[in-house]
């Protein structure tokens, strides 16, 4: 493998982030290729067990994106997504899971530049943070080290 | 308080030592910085009082009872922006080199007379004060409100019902917190003549025996700036300005001396009925 | 075994440019569970869509995963194509290749690489796609309209003109609100109840509409197309089928001296009374506070003079329960009590008085029969000072929005003062003009230009009695900021639009937001100004903000036609989306425990609780029930369920999951 | 074979140690730490506890560990390769410093391994584990191996069995043919034998119940509330399954990953209500009580019935582990 | 103790309750959940140093609750249970009788769960600075060692799940380890497996763990498992300036407040 490459996972919502992402799609704004969106309907249904789940299947960085506060299309999905992801960072902290793998967000349907950038500058924040190797070598415990 | 309102320093010692409540100045406090500082250095305006606040904290003190209007309200307003502002706190504690917990109590006359002379008048009041007065207010003790927090801000009561209880009966009149132009002392005296003028006229027109008022800035302008007064209504006017500490001294058989009676520019007398 | 047929669309040039579609074909045909995979140049032309539709057929697939553009585009139109070929339209996705990869990258390997793994992503979460029906909701074709203003009047009217029937419940004996209050309306001067009154007889007459005043709103349940009122009819004490309404009643009544609400103080009424004279129904209600009988226990002179014997004073509060499908809340708003303004006498000066006040006094069918006369000695003001803004953008007040209104009626006022009373002075104290409409400005400029009107920019500090005149204190910051002072006769105070009494606990019994001067809040402040967070529930006129009659009128007309919109269909069929809360074998049912908190997450009040009875119907579980007429489908609550136990159609937690696990293995 | 003796001095266990781990042994034993003793890969003489009763956790994992890989496969469109797990990589091991009790625990064990067939991973692990005890100095109120025909002393399932004697060195029993092979690879170790016998080197272990009479009885004790009695402040979680080294119950679990997997074996305990959970939704072990005779009987009556040994060692960890306080010995002496 | 056996005594005589949940002489000089039936047994109740197991978790559980209406024996932790359950709809103030018992060990009854509530807004959860300051410290160490750190101390847990089952929150019919479609938990209790139970252990009881240690207590392995839920319970805190719900207020978690801070969304 010639350089590294960070494998990266957004999770989005359908109505600010997503809408945000195609809108950079039609203002034919470049980025790079290593994020792929998965679409959520709201930040607020967005599990936590997804963000370890992309991890342990080899992720190196996420992103996870919604409306602005007070812009949810649901009113509030958003308000309790950033409660869940207040908390969750604090417990990754403390067990040493790397928070700076994480991208939060808000970026709205009107937000294409913003869209692209976050993508770019967290493909060059994990891509420094090289690959998730610690993650990964807990993940793939049965393959490598198992004996007893 | 220890020059042009001595005699509100006077009569509020005078009370208070009547009624067995002991009051202790601030070592060493410094001066509040009103006007002139906050239009300046917000700092400065800040650490003036601030230091005075840990002052009196350092002194163990829980109370803080501010005679001055003036004084009283560049301390709460202090205190508020303190406790607004964190980082502020910090700085200004580091400047003054001493421990600020700013959770002091400031008390104006009217709050310190409401806490610990209105539950006890009955048994202090000897000779009842019988004739009509207007209670002058002014501005620095109830703006800005959002501060001050004072219920029914532009129409005050707390010197009313003292005034009341002391028997006199306190007149329902729209000046009481008219601006008397203290801002304008100075520089443009006329004004002064002006707006203490009309508030003057109201508080006569409206049957005041006498004015009430509870800050030096409203009693200079009402009492030592008469003249100018009488020049802008071109007419003698004659009816006294005391401060409400002065009232209570009366009305508890205090020597008028001893209440600084005898210092106004305009004379005060009120007939006590003995 | 799933059968999944992918469509790879060129879309032109757009996507084939940098994505190198035949390999994605190519890979995408190698997935497991992949009966077929093409490519085309225009997947949404005719024959791009014919080609899905075929192969549906042939194959037999159950699963269509379409990759070309943003779903936000095509989503429906590729859905209904399978639904043509008769495969359930959710069994149908699409993957994002144009948007969200040929768009934004170059043409590369990568580029092709990250197609693939969209689609094969895609497919994964096809195969959990369960087959799902958009839901029905059946529609109880009635319309209830909360408040008989002419918010409500206008509501009511439309509504039943579209052929819909609808029940107008008003709070007051008569509808009409504060429009018949008013004496003319700006920019015309036409005369508010000339052009008021008609729509109000009209409302009484019309077969489709039917009126409960002096009533109002107990208790709301259901949601959008079926929900249920219970509306409590307050005893009027008289028998409204025998009362003709021929007033005889109240000529009689002893007690005169009440203050008249419609008058705002400034007139008298009796206990028996009707509002005022062009009243709808023009038929009387017993005000029991005031009547000497209910309090004194004897009188009864109007049952005496009743011809009918109508009056019954031993009727009492009836509850009346409406099935209805859509409600419009027109509960319109109040103004400020000059009695909360200190600084201008506490309402202490009789001649100081507001807005609304001012209207009875310039108003024909006031109390003083139009005539601008002092409240306390009945003269005529020689001057008089309008008090802009008084209260509204002042944060001190509580108050710190523009009421929007004032600027208007004042400059009103101040022309009708100059029209009626010859030689006399107005001032006007203002902060801005804001004279925003058709023939606004104008209006404004003539009461400047034409009547003279003295607009002096500045706030009034005080006002204070001094030898019989109003001192009016105030500045002017256009002439160098000096003090001005005003002895006038008689002063208005432009007070605020406010809230009505009341309308916080009505919202919550609505289920519908309000903000924080207990307005009601619009669904989206730009693109649902007529919707609330309920769906079903709509506003209009000033329960929402204080607005003017166009304005009100307009929005109330909006709501209308929303409703019309809802009622123009027999069921309500929505997208299928939404939470649901699972089953499973007994003796479990289901496995949730009924924490409820995710009906403390929900935005909607979408969930309620459901009980599991067993055959006895004794009670063996408590679980929570998601209410498919107001879930919205955000899904929050399954993020929140501890045991899995809720979950949302369209993206279940078996469908997040595998798109996660496919996009990382992609070897 | 014929049991051979030998003495050993307390200084050669490290020598011993160090030369099994030259021979590239893993070894695995009791090892101290702050707040427990488990038994852990060690890697130095050092890190050896010194003075405990048994070990929180069995040695049962050296055969049967926790997770076991069984087979992991790729899915393509056509076919499913598989790669089985149970090769011959499995690394020699060193049980150093089990009890008596942990050993005999390994006949059970063995025999449920190779019921009606024998199992491929367990009896390749098996082959290449060499068990040397210590017998027991001391014990504690949750011991009773004596009642279930164990002993402090027990050679059984043992390949060499020390014993501390008097004068501080050890006593050896070379039991099996792995523990003569072990001694010959370090015949300069082991001196002939001495004196003194075990017997009073010895813990004294009460007997507070006799398993063929308990067995006898369990036959018509089926229906009977000492059940539930018994197992109503039973929280229904695995620990006494988990830490029993008889206890042999598991699970057969897939990791999928896309189009990739494994298959795993996991403990299992049948403390847990899901353990006899039918997909129709009957349990035929509805209650906490069900699930605690379901393992008396399965120790005391199923498994002796079958196998002539009992489920139980008497090693008393499930009682010290359980959170709720329920004691097996307790159970068992008040049927 | 003995007001604490009259008031148990007396509420089965009368049969305002047809069990007692309480703590009795357990093996081992260790104390042991007893469920008595029998006025006359009654006397078995002990209260002391010992008696440390959160007997609320009992009160979830179907072979409890088939016995009838319980009474239980509640000291402060359990207390907080109670509450928490009754926030979240599992208890009633029909459903049970709570014979409090103070910290100085006092018998104490409330008339309501309300009660307790208010009776506990002076007993509020404190954590201990020794805990505190284990959390500083583990923070404070690189993020990388962090990891290292936990994986080790998780390393023993053969998920018999006795912290789930000694939770009184943890009640749960079907959690969420056993739930198979999709697979949220790896089964095995190998480094991942056990990471990710314990994340979701913590993350499910975020803005509802009443700090009563039974998870650590009943942990075989004595993994400190309590730190995760210490460290999150001040995270609640200090975020949103509760340790979590009540039955008047919603929970930390279900609720929001628009203004709410942080530091790291984009």
């Amino acid at each position: 493998m010639n350089e590294f490459e960070p494998k990266i996972v957004a999770f989005v919502c359908n109505w600010c982030t997503y809408a945000g992402a195609d809108l950079t799609g039609t203002s034919r704004i470049k980025y790079a290729q290593n994020v792929k969106i998965i679409r959520f309907p709201c930040t607020g249904r967005i599990d936590f067990m997804l963000l370890l789940k992309a991890f342990s299947e080899g992720a190196d960085g996420i992103i996870v994106s919604g409306c602005h506060p007070n812009d949810c299309h649901y009113t509030s999905g958003n308000f309790h997504a950033r409660r869940r992801w207040i908390t969750f960072r604090g417990l990754l902290d403390l067990l040493g899971i790397d928070v700076r793998r994480i991208q939060y967000s808000w970026v709205s349907a009107a937000e294409g530049a913003k869209w692209a950038d976050i993508v770019n500058t967290t493909v060059t924040n994990i891509s420094e943070l090289g690959p998730y190797a610690d993650y990964a070598k807990v993940a793939n415990y049965l393959e490598k080290e198992a004996n007893l | 308080m220890t020059g042009s309102s001595r005699e509100y320093n006077e009569s509020l010692l005078a009370i208070s030592k009547a009624a067995g409540i002991e009051l202790v100045e601030i070592t060493d406090w410094n001066c509040c910085g009103a006007t002139a500082a906050h239009n300046l250095n917000k700092e400065l305006s800040v650490s003036l009082p601030a230091r005075n606040l840990a002052l009196a904290e350092f002194d163990g003190m829980e109370e803080l009872v501010v005679p001055c209007a003036a004084c009283y309200n560049r301390l709460v307003m202090t205190q508020h922006e303190l406790n607004e502002d964190s980082n502020l706190k910090a700085r200004i504690a580091e400047k003054l080199k001493m421990p600020l917990k700013n959770s002091i109590k400031i008390l104006n006359v009217l709050q310190f007379l409401e806490k610990y002379f209105i539950p006890r008048l009955d048994e202090l009041v000897k000779y009842p004060l019988t004739y009509d007065v207007a209670c002058y207010y002014g501005c620095l003790l109830v703006r800005p409100n959002k501060v001050m927090h004072v219920e029914r801000w532009e129409d005050p009561m707390a010197m009313d019902i003292i005034m009341q209880k002391l028997g006199a009966n306190a007149i329902d009149w729209p000046f009481k917190t008219e601006c008397c132009g203290a801002g304008f002392s100075v520089s443009k005296p006329e004004i002064v003549g002006e707006l203490s003028g009309k508030i003057v006229r109201n508080a006569v027109g409206n049957g005041a025996k006498a004015i009430v008022v509870a800050c030096p800035m409203c009693h200079s302008n009402l009492d030592m700036r008469r003249p100018a007064i009488e020049s802008y209504l071109n007419k003698k006017v004659d009816i006294p300005v005391i401060y409400i500490t002065q009232a209570i001294a009366l009305a508890m058989g205090i020597a008028p001396k001893e209440a600084g009676i005898q210092r106004h520019f305009v004379p005060v007398n009120l007939t006590v009925n003995r | 075994m799933s059968k999944i047929g992918v469509f790879i669309c060129h879309c032109g040039e757009n996507i084939s440019a940098t994505v190198d579609v035949e390999k994605v074909a190519e890979v995408a045909g190698t997935l497991d569970g992949v009966e077929y995979s093409t490519h085309y140049k225009y997947m949404c032309s005719d024959p791009g869509q014919s080609l899905i539709k075929q192969t549906i057929k042939e194959k037999g697939l159950t699963g269509v995963v379409v990759a070309a553009c943003s779903p936000r585009m095509h989503e429906p139109t590729f859905r209904k194509a399978c639904a043509e070929a008769g495969l359930n339209p959710y069994l149908c996705e699409m993957a994002n290749l144009r948007e969200h990869c040929s768009w934004v990258h170059e043409k590369s390997d990568a580029t092709t690489q990250k197609a693939s793994d969209i689609v094969r992503t895609l497919v994964e979460k096809v195969k959990h796609n369960k087959p799902l029906q958009s839901i029905k909701v059946p529609i109880t074709k009635k319309a209830l309209v909360i408040g008989g203003g002419i918010a409500g009047i206008q509501a009511s009217l439309d509504i039943a003109n579209a052929g819909h029937q609808v029940v107008l419940v008003e709070k007051d004996p008569s509808i009409g609100g504060h429009m018949s209050q008013l004496s003319e309306t700006f920019p015309t001067l036409d005369c508010s109840q000339c052009i008021l009154t008609p729509r109000m007889v009209e409302v009484a007459q019309h077969p489709n509409i039917t009126m409960m005043t002096y009533s109002e709103l107990e208790k709301l349940e259901g949601s959008i197309g079926n929900f249920k009122a219970t509306i409590r009819k307050k005893a009027k004490s008289v028998d409204e089928k025998m009362c003709t309404g021929c007033g005889l009643c109240t000529t009689k009544c002893p007690n005169k001296k009440i203050p008249s609400e419609f008058n705002t103080g400034l007139g008298t009424r009796t206990a028996i009374y009707v509002p005022f004279p062009q009243a709808v129904p023009n038929k009387p209600v017993i005000d029991k506070a005031n009547c000497t009988y209910y309090q004194k226990g004897k009188c009864k002179i109007c049952e005496k003079t009743c011809p009918t014997g109508a009056i019954c004073f031993d009727q009492e509060d009836e509850f009346v329960e409406l099935e209805v499908g859509a409600i419009v809340v027109a509960t319109g708003f109040n103004v400020m009590e000059t009695s909360e303004f200190a600084e201008y006498g506490y309402g202490k000066y009789k001649d100081v008085i507001n807005g609304l006040q001012f209207e009875r006094l310039a108003s024909a069918s006031g109390p003083t029969l139009g005539e601008i006369r002092r409240p306390s000695d009945g003269k005529i003001p020689e001057k008089i000072v309008f008090i802009a803004c008084a209260g509204s953008r002042d944060p001190a007040k509580g108050k710190p929005y523009c009421s929007k209104i004032c600027c208007m009626y004042t400059a009103k006022h101040a022309m009708l003062y100059q029209h009626k009373v010859h030689g006399g002075h107005s001032y006007v104290f203002y902060m801005d003009i804001r004279a925003a409409g058709k023939n606004y400005d104008e209006f404004t400029r003539r009461a400047i230009v034409e009547d003279e009107v003295n607009y002096i920019r500045g706030r009034v500090s005080r006002v204070y009695e001094e030898n019989g005149k109003l001192i009016v204190k105030g500045v002017d910051t256009l002439l160098n900021a000096k003090p001005v002072e005003i002895e006038a006769d008689m002063v208005v105070l432009a007070t605020a639009g406010v809230a009505n009494p009341g309308s916080e606990e009505l919202a919550q019994r609505m289920h519908i937001s309000y903000d924080a001067y207990n307005f009601f809040s619009e669904a989206h402040p730009k693109l649902k100004p007529v919707e609330t967070n309920t769906v079903g529930i709509f506003l209009a006129g000033a329960c929402q903000a204080p607005k003017d009659i166009p304005e009100t009128v307009s929005q109330a007309s909006g709501a209308a036609a929303k409703v019309a919109i809802l009622f123009s269909q027999d069921e309500l069929s929505r997208d299928p989306a939404i939470a649901v809360v699972n089953r499973c074998a007994p003796p479990l049912f289901s496995t949730c425990v009924g924490c409820f908190m995710c009906a403390t997450a929900c935005p909607y009040n979408a969930i309620g609780e459901e009980l599991i009875k067993n055959r006895n119907g004794e009670v063996i579980k408590r679980v929570a029930k998601v209410n498919p007429g107001l879930c919205q489908g955000c899904g929050t609550c399954v993020a929140f369920c501890r045991s899995k136990s809720i979950d949302i159609d369209g993206y279940t937690n078996e469908q997040m999951y595998s798109e996660v696990m496919a996009l990382l293995n992609n070897d | 074979m014929q049991t051979e003796n030998y003495l050993i001095r307390k200084a050669s266990f490290e020598k011993l140690f160090n030369n099994l781990i030259g021979n590239g042994k893993t070894i695995y034993a009791p090892k101290a730490q702050e707040k427990r003793i488990l038994f852990e890969k060690v890697q130095s003489f050092g890190e050896l506890a010194e003075d405990y009763i048994v070990a929180t956790n069995s040695a049962k994992s050296v055969v049967f560990p926790r997770t076991e890989k069984v087979f992991s496969y790729k899915k393509t469109k056509e076919s499913t390769e598989i790669i089985d797990a149970a090769n011959d990589t499995f690394p020699e091991v060193i049980l150093w410093g089990s009890r008596p009790c942990d050993a005999a625990a390994f006949i059970p064990l063995t025999d449920t391994f190779n019921g009606d067939y024998p199992d491929v991973i367990y009896n390749k692990r098996q082959a290449k584990v060499y068990v040397l005890s210590f017998s027991c100095r001391k014990c504690d109120s949750y011991c009773f191996c004596t009642s279930v025909n164990g002993g402090p002393g027990n050679t059984a399932g043992s390949d060499i069995l020390f014993t501390k004697l008097s004068t501080g060195d050890y006593l050896a029993e070379v039991v099996t043919e792995k523990g003569k092979q072990l001694v010959s690879d370090n015949s300069s170790l082991f001196e002939t034998k001495p004196e003194e016998s075990k017997d009073q080197n010895l813990a004294q272990v009460e007997t507070y119940f006799n398993q063929e009479e308990i067995q006898a009885k369990l036959q018509n004790l089926f229906e009977n509330p000492i059940w539930d009695e018994k197992s109503r402040a039973c929280l229904g979680c695995g620990s006494c399954a988990f830490v029993c080294p008889v206890c042999s119950c598991f699970d057969l679990q897939d990791e999928a990953h896309g189009s990739k997997g494994k298959r795993l074996r996991c403990w299992d305990s049948c403390g847990f209500g899901l353990f006899t959970l039918h997909t129709s939704g009957h349990n035929p072990r509805e209650t906490q009580g069900a699930r605690w005779r379901q393992r008396i009987l399965h120790k005391f009556l199923y498994m002796p019935n079958k196998s002539k040994t009992a489920g139980c060692v008497g090693c008393g960890r499930c009682s010290r582990s359980c959170p709720a306080n329920i004691n097996i010995l307790d159970t068992v002496t008040s049927l | 103790m003995k007001e604490l056996i009259a008031k148990a005594a007396g509420l089965l005589e009368s049969n305002t309750v047809q069990v007692v949940i309480g703590y009795g002489q357990g093996s081992a000089d260790r104390s042991r959940a007893i469920f008595i039936t029998q006025p006359s047994d009654c006397e078995q109740l002990i209260f002391d140093s010992r008696c440390i197991q959160n007997l609320a978790v009992y009160l979830t559980k179907a072979e409890i609750k088939k016995m009838g209406k319980p009474a239980i024996v509640a000291s402060i932790p359990v207390l907080r249970s109670i509450v928490q359950l009754a926030a979240e709809n599992q208890l009633t103030n029909d459903s049970l009788v709570v014979l409090g018992v103070s910290p100085e060990s006092q018998l104490v009854e409330f008339e309501s769960l309300a009660a307790i509530e208010s009776y506990l807004e002076s007993h509020k959860i404190e954590i201990d600075e020794k805990y505190r300051k284990i959390i500083e410290d583990i923070k404070a160490k690189p993020v990388a060692e962090r990891f290292a750190y936990w994986v080790k101390e998780l390393e023993p847990c053969f998920k018999c799940y006795a912290c789930r089952a000694a939770c009184p929150l943890c009640y749960c019919t079907r959690c969420t380890v056993e739930n198979n479609q999709p697979q949220w938990i790896s089964v095995g209790s190998h480094p991942l497996g056990n990471l990710e139970w314990h994340i979701m252990r913590a993350m499910h009881l975020a803005g509802r763990c009443t700090d009563c240690e039974a998870c650590y207590t009943a942990c075989p392995m004595s993994i400190p498992i309590h730190l995760l839920t210490k460290s999150m319970l001040q995270d609640v805190n200090e975020n949103f300036g509760s340790y979590g719900s009540s039955i008047s207020k919603p929970n930390s978690l279900s609720s929001f407040n628009p203004d709410d801070k942080e530091s790291f969304i984009r």
